[in-house]
């Protein structure tokens, strides 16, 4: 395919026409999975509420993110008068950019993977870390006062909890020596326990596993951390002001880092495309994509669970359980690796 | 392609850049900031392209204790624009007069 | 890079420093206000430790270490010893001063020790990447410490004037450093010499980065014309931290610049001599001309500062190790002198009163004619009238560059010290020779009192007999030069 | 080795323009009737009487100095853990002492209340 | 015997001043003077064995003391004496003595701070002297300015601070040349700071000339010579009577000492070569600085500008060169004159101050008729008059008398100027004797003068007997002094180059 392109339109832009299928090919069934992410979260919640949800629009409700879309689109996008235009544009924009530029070095197999290069986790802790400029900028170009409290919150709450999901990351990279992300999932495939699921990070990196989860929900501004966009405070926080497109862009790059942190968690912890039973069980011990996805699934679920479930945390009880729970913990267990990793109970060869 | 040359003219450039922004900025002590770490950043642009074309880490390494040192000295300068502006109610560069010979 | 190879005698003190220091960090976060004498203490006691073990460890030769990045020499331990000294004596000297200005935190003490760990590294740097640090580790601790009086406008500005020039000054410094990395390969400063002896670095990057280096080197010791940030600084500052920032640092600046242009860039000093002789030149100049203008103490002290920087420049540009050494020797007494003047301003200063203005030292000697005494000690001291040890460092700068034929150079300094002499005549005119304005009493602290008298008359004794401190700066000057 | 990273520029790029080709399409698509009161910020009905940029909690400057800090020690650790074990014992050593030296600074200011809220 | 007997003459007022400095406030006032009685007392004794045990037949240094100092810096502890410093050393431990019992209860406030500041001076010009080394001359030269700066400072008169900054300054700026002339001399004298080695240094002319310059910056300030005098007016007027006797009786003499020790050995050819120079700023010290005496209306300014007209002879002396040669007659009437000077200028400045302190002025109009309240005072100072105009029989004639002796040998113009100041000292001294001395009591104040004290006695005897002995036998003097200036004639006769 990539040779057929490069031979009718020249090597260079062959492969730049290639690689943007692949990209594609990727965004895509991305933005399909955000969609369908909105209609489970309600679906989901909906049930554990004892409630149906969505059920109107098309069977089942399948057509509701179609629906919620179309509604969107026609909506005026407003810009109010003492904003900063630009910026306040602009700040859609840079959420859900890194969002989904974060995809290009994750990979779904072994073998699956736009671009395997040696920093992936670099990459992905960099260009993730620019999402919290969408949430400023927004917050500060609306120029009202809840967009700024809530901007205020939110990238404080984001960087709290960036700091223990740095250390967390410290523990897999310690005991994976490699920052390859298809490295970092191989690894976890020849523990002592066989490959299996009890070889992966989760068990031995417990604490981290958690810190990451957690911190995870949090960075991405979910329930039970979602008091910066808490309804019944400051509105919608940093996006109170959007409308229309706009919004529907924020709300995209929110869902589109909830696959992304899931993806993450799988990754690292969870052996990625591994199999959970040994590789001698035949079908079931084989890696694939499924597994991947079942496991982004699986954490995808727990969020929504979280949000059904858990009442939402006042201020300070978030950034105390950041800064004085986490990094404690992540601290104190990194350390424990280390030892771990010194003395000849060692787990890592 | 690139050469040393490329990436030493480019760093003197964001130096001169920062260099000009502390001393004709009379604003806004933030944009002095800012200039400070553009300035480092300059410096560390030249050292990663020496290390580059040296082969040699150290640059590098070099580089992340700037990175560092830059992110204390904000942090120093940053609490010191809040006391700044809690006693004078402005960061304007032009209202610092007090001390005068 | 193993335990083996790991060698820590020669760290021994600066270990013990930051361990105490972080002991003390902690301590002090449980320690009520009314016993913060605790802190102080504590802070005075690891000072006394740490001098102990640099006496302890001392070797007559170079010693390399860390990766060739910490070197402990004999003009290391030197300047180190004289550093702890002056460290202990501010804190002596700032206790009451503190205590009143609502500055007797933990905060004071611990920075202080930070600052003077940062001293610490640069003065034993053996490397680039040390050297900054060291110098940042310095900095970073009294851009805070000057802001620690957080309600004076006066001290606040300061702390953001000194950042900006200060950390301009590090920028440039590394820009140099960056180019001299680029030049030479290398990051250790004698791989650089030897670099450049060796004729493979590229000349035109060297010499660009030389500028830059003596540019960011003149900011740090405050050089015209690199200066502005010394005036503002010193009359802003609370007087204690001016002392931190205008004792000890100098000190060390002094050894930074030695390592640089001395150690590293020996192949170079050609092209930093006459750079460093201009500087000199115009830091005589303004800072003794602008310092008669002055109504300030704090600001005319920090303009003579100023013009004391370029006599120090003097013997570094001589080139030799006379020159280094009667530069070494310029260093360790005007730290002695700065801190005796500092202490006298401090010790009149009350809660509530600033003793910084020349008035306010008008008819000292009939309220108090011993406090008078020490500061006519200093003032004489710093315009370099003998008996006082402040001739023997100008004597022996100008000794040092009329050995190298710059006469001219010679007649300058001494027509410009005559014309700081002008402005030291004038403070002890107001002491001795005006009416009595402000009548109330004095109130010292002992230890205070006796210390900065012992301060003072050292500046006397070291003048009657100045023998031993030359002969101690000469000898560290050459045993750290041998290991070229 | 750069042959990589080229497809991580070209996702940047389609990343970026995935959030700019919506908005466009709402403008382009949406109605455009602005009226004064709808372009006033939001505030629950009541007039906005002051710009909304106002001073902040010093807090949020404390957590963004501590970010910055502690963000800049896991870069440090980051290359150290990938190469923990070709460093071996000596280089563990080492970085207990940083993280020692770390914690000291954590400790301090979780003392100092610089991590209180309320 | 003598081992260390120039240290002792340095150290025991500097120890004494120091001592009577820790006896603090003015409630010990009283203590404070009689210790610096003793003090200054014991400072004339230990100095008095110079003179008698010093060998007449030896031209040399003698009573030397050499000790490392400053090893570093190759500075020695280097002390010996000629029989020119030698004589300056007693007459500087004498007048000390003079100038504490002048100041007995003259003095108010900060006694002690006055006492010491005279003997810590004292001290150090006697290390001056008897230096050998010329850092430590240096030492000594310039720590003399501090205390000297205080004393006029602080016990001055009304326009003190600006005659003490002036003073200080105008010292320190030919001072601290001539610390670049003794640094170079020292790269060129093969590292040494030793003044004898500097005298057989061989320099090229030009050198010799600039460095010429730096020593006539430094001592012809101090001697005052003309033009660079005018310090000294502000300085002698502000002064207290002590200041000015010390003034006038030492701290000149050591400008004009530092051209014999070090201008004229070290630099012979310059020497020659500017002697020109010098001796037309001597004779115009001489004659323009004599008639501006005339004029003056304030007394203690009228002695303070004779003073520079005196010293005008000693440096006219001391440049009479004959050929390449030294006038023999001219240097020791120079040196003569140098000492009878010394007591003179003190003995004028101490009976001005005696006025001073009944009437509270030195206006010469205020004063008039005091010889009918003052019959002993007026006889003392009437011999004092007649001295510094150089009469007969007094001290100041020998020295005045053997410089114009030599004068003439030399050329007939210079003796004939110099020996105007016969006419104008006479002139202005005794023209001023006359109005406030003698005529009608000239106002109530005046009236109520009372006649000199015992201590006042005391001190005005003791100088007398000293000006009237110089003047009948200078031999005692000269004797000690003739084979040094020999020597030092030799030595200047031998070019350098």
């Amino acid at each position: 395919m990539m040779e057929f392109l490069q031979g009718i339109l020249g090597n260079e832009a062959g492969l730049t026409v290639w690689t943007l299928l692949k990209i594609v090919a990727i965004v895509a069934p991305m933005m399909g999975a955000v969609a369908y992410l909105t209609l489970a979260e309600r679906k989901v919640i909906g049930y554990m509420q004892v409630r149906i949800g969505p059920n109107r629009v098309g069977y089942f409700g399948l057509l509701q993110p179609l629906a919620d879309g179309i509604k969107l689109l026609l909506k005026e996008i407003i810009l109010p008068t003492q904003s900063s235009k630009g910026l306040f544009l602009l700040a859609p924009v840079l959420s859900i950019g890194p969002a989904l530029a974060a995809w290009a070095v994750v990979p779904f197999t072994d073998k699956l993977v736009l671009a395997n290069t040696n920093a992936s986790l670099l990459y992905i802790m960099a260009i993730t870390s620019m999402g919290v400029y969408g949430v400023i900028i927004a917050g500060w170009a609306a120029n009202s006062k809840y967009s700024f409290l809530g901007a205020l919150r939110s990238a404080a709450q984001i960087v709290s909890y960036e700091i223990a999901m740095g250390f967390a990351l410290v523990g897999v990279l310690m005991v994976s020596g490699s920052l390859n992300l298809v490295d970092i999932v191989n690894q976890q495939g020849h523990g002592v326990a066989g490959g299996s699921a009890l070889s992966w990070n989760w068990l031995p990196l417990f604490p981290l596993f958690i810190v990451y989860l957690i911190s995870g929900v949090a960075e991405t501004n979910r329930a039970p951390f979602d008091v910066a966009e808490g309804e019944s405070e400051i509105v919608a926080g940093f996006h109170v002001e959007y409308s229309g497109m706009a919004f529907a862009v924020f709300f995209l790059a929110e869902y589109a880092n909830m696959i992304l942190v899931a993806a993450m968690t799988s990754l690292m912890f969870l052996g990625g495309w591994l199999s959970p039973f040994p590789a001698s069980w035949g079908v079931l011990g084989a890696s694939g994509f499924i597994w991947m996805a079942l496991k982004i699934s699986l954490v995808l679920f727990c969020f929504l669970w979280f949000r059904a479930t858990f009442p939402r945390y006042r201020y300070d009880q978030i950034m105390r359980l950041g800064w004085k729970v986490f990094i404690p913990v992540t601290l104190v267990w990194v350390f424990v690796v280390g030892v771990w990793m010194m003395s000849p109970l060692t787990l890592w060869n | 392609m690139l050469t040393l040359t490329h990436f030493l003219v480019l760093a003197a450039i964001l130096f001169a850049i920062s260099v000009l922004g502390i001393f004709l900025n009379r604003k806004n002590v933030i944009v002095l900031l800012m200039a400070i770490e553009l300035m480092l950043l300059a410096v560390n642009f030249n050292f990663i392209a020496f290390s580059h074309y040296l082969s040699d880490t150290a640059g590098q390494i070099f580089v992340f204790f700037i990175l560092t040192v830059a992110a204390a000295e904000s942090a120093i300068g940053l609490a010191i624009l809040v006391v700044l502006f809690r006693n004078l109610q402005t960061i304007n560069v032009e209202d610092l007069g007090s001390l005068k010979g | 890079m193993n335990w083996a190879d790991l060698n820590l005698v020669p760290v021994m003190p600066e270990i013990f420093l930051i361990s105490a220091l972080s002991v003390i960090l902690l301590l002090d976060l449980f320690i009520s206000d009314a016993k913060r004498g605790i802190t102080y203490g504590l802070s005075l006691l690891t000072l006394a430790g740490t001098a102990a073990l640099q006496v302890y460890t001392f070797e007559p030769y170079a010693q390399y270490t860390l990766s060739n990045m910490f070197v402990a020499d004999p003009l290391a331990s030197l300047v180190k010893l004289a550093m702890y000294g002056a460290t202990a004596m501010i804190l002596v000297y700032s206790r009451q001063y503190a205590a009143d200005r609502d500055m007797f935190k933990g905060e004071f003490f611990t920075l202080a020790l930070f600052a003077l760990f940062g001293m610490n590294v640069m003065v034993s740097a053996s490397h680039f990447l040390s050297l900054y640090m060291g110098l940042e580790l310095l900095s970073l601790s009294l851009y805070a410490l000057i802001a620690l009086q957080r309600d004076s406008v006066p001290a606040t500005e300061a702390a953001m004037k000194y950042f900006v020039l200060g950390a301009l000054a590090s920028g440039l410094l590394l820009y140099g450093m960056s180019m001299v990395y680029g030049a030479t390969g290398t990051l250790e400063i004698a791989a650089i010499a030897k670099s450049i002896h060796g004729g493979s670095a590229n000349q035109l990057l060297l010499v660009f980065g030389l500028v830059f280096l003596v540019a960011g080197l003149a900011f740090k010791l405050g050089a015209v014309p690199f200066h502005m940030w010394i005036p503002d600084v010193y009359q802003g500052s609370p007087t204690a931290i001016t002392l931190m920032i205008g004792a000890a640092p100098k000190l060390a600046a002094f050894v930074f610049i030695f390592r640089i242009l001395v150690q590293g860039l020996d192949g170079l000093t050609g092209d930093w001599q006459s750079m460093l002789a201009i500087m000199a030149v115009l830091s005589m100049a303004i800072g003794n001309i602008t310092a008669i203008a002055q109504t300030n103490l704090k600001r005319m002290l920090a303009y003579s500062t100023i013009s004391h920087m370029g006599f120090l420049l003097l013997g570094l540009l001589a080139g030799n190790e006379q020159g280094y050494s009667s530069a070494l020797f310029y260093a360790v007494t005007y730290v002695l002198t700065t801190l005796a003047s500092f202490g006298v301003i401090m010790a009149l200063s009350r809660a509530g009163f600033e003793c910084d203005k020349l008035e306010d030292l008008k008819g000292l000697n009939s309220r108090n004619s011993w406090y008078a005494a020490l500061m006519l000690l200093t003032m004489f001291s710093l315009a370099g009238i003998p008996p006082l040890v402040g001739f023997y460092a100008k004597f022996a700068v100008i000794k040092a560059i009329v050995d190298i034929g710059l006469v001219k150079l010679a007649v300058f300094a001494v027509a410009m010290s005559l014309i700081g002499a002008f402005y030291y005549l004038r403070v002890v005119k107001h002491m001795y020779f005006d009416e009595v304005q402000d009548t109330s009493p004095i109130v010292v602290r002992g230890d205070m009192q006796l210390v900065l008298s012992l301060n003072a008359l050292a500046l006397l004794v070291l003048g009657v007999l100045p023998e031993r401190l030359i002969e101690i700066c000469v000898e560290a000057m050459k045993q750290s030069l041998t290991v070229l | 080795m750069l042959q990589n990273y080229f497809p991580i520029l070209l996702f940047v790029i389609v990343g970026l323009l995935v959030g700019v080709g919506p908005i466009l399409l709402g403008w382009l698509v949406a109605p455009n009737r602005p009226d004064p009161e709808k372009l006033s910020p939001y505030e629950c009905g009541f007039e906005a009487f002051e710009d909304a940029r106002m001073k902040f909690d010093v807090r949020y400057y404390l957590v963004a100095i501590l970010f910055i800090l502690f963000d800049l020690e896991i870069t440090f650790l980051f290359p150290w853990a990938v190469v923990l074990k070709e460093l071996g014992a000596f280089g563990f050593g080492v970085m207990v002492e940083f993280i020692a030296v770390l914690t000291l600074g954590f400790v301090y200011m979780w003392k100092k209340g610089a991590l209180e809220w309320e | 015997m003598f081992t260390n007997l120039l240290s002792l003459v340095i150290w025991t007022p500097i120890v004494a001043g120091l001592l009577v400095l820790t006896t603090g406030g003015d409630q010990r006032a009283p203590l404070a003077r009689w210790l610096a009685l003793a003090g200054s007392l014991a400072g004339f004794l230990v100095s008095l064995p110079l003179y008698t045990g010093f060998n007449d037949l030896n031209g040399g240094m003698q009573f030397e003391e050499m000790r490392p100092w400053i090893q570093a810096l190759n500075i020695n502890y280097h002390l010996g004496v000629d029989g020119i410093s030698m004589l300056f050393i007693v007459l500087n431990s004498f007048t000390t003595l003079m100038v504490v019992l002048a100041g007995w209860e003259v003095i108010e406030k900060r006694v002690a701070q006055y006492m010491a500041a005279f003997l810590i001076m004292s001290g150090l010009i006697n290390g001056s002297f008897a230096s050998l080394d010329a850092m430590l001359f240096y030492v000594f030269f310039e720590a003399m300015l501090i205390p000297m700066y205080l004393i006029i400072g602080v016990w001055g008169g009304p326009r003190r601070v600006y005659a003490s900054v002036k003073f200080f300054l105008y010292t320190l700026l030919g001072s601290l040349l001539m610390l670049v002339a003794f640094i170079y001399m020292y790269f060129h004298a093969g590292k040494t700071f030793e003044i004898l080695a500097f005298h057989d240094m061989k320099i090229a002319l030009s050198v010799q000339m600039l460095l010429f310059v730096a020593f006539f910056l430094s001592f012809a300030v101090k001697v005052p010579m003309w033009p660079v005098h005018t310090w000294l007016p502000d300085a002698h007027v502000e002064a207290p009577t002590g200041g000015s006797m010390v003034l006038a009786a030492i701290t000149l003499k050591l400008g004009a000492y530092g051209f014999l020790r070090f201008a004229l050995p070290i630099l012979p050819d310059a020497s020659r070569e500017l002697a020109w120079v010098m001796v037309a700023l001597s004779l115009v010290a001489v004659v323009y600085i004599g008639l501006v005496a005339l004029v003056q209306s304030d007394m203690k300014k009228l002695v303070a500008y004779s003073s520079i007209s005196h010293m005008g002879f000693v440096t006219l002396g001391m440049f009479m060169f004959l050929g390449t040669n030294m006038n023999q007659w001219a240097v020791e009437g120079a040196l003569v004159q140098m000492v009878s000077h010394g007591f003179v200028s003190a003995a004028m400045f101490f009976c001005i101050g005696v006025m001073y302190d009944r009437l509270h002025s030195r206006n010469i109009a205020d004063y008039g008729g005091v010889a009918n309240k003052m019959p002993i005072f007026a006889a003392f100072m009437m011999l004092f008059g007649m001295a510094n105009s150089g009469l007969p029989a007094t001290s100041g004639f020998v020295g005045e008398f053997m410089v114009i002796l030599g004068a003439v040998q030399v050329n007939f113009w210079y003796a004939a100027l110099a020996a105007t100041t016969l006419i104008f000292g006479a002139a202005y001294t005794l023209w001023m004797y006359k109005r406030v001395i003698f005529g009608d009591i000239g106002n109530s104040h005046v009236a109520e003068m009372k006649d000199v004290n015992k201590r006042e006695f005391l001190v005005l005897a003791i100088l007398a007997i000293t000006v009237l002995g110089m003047g009948l036998y200078p031999q005692a003097f000269v004797s000690k002094m003739h084979l040094s200036v020999n020597d030092l004639i030799a030595h200047v006769a031998q070019s350098k180059l």
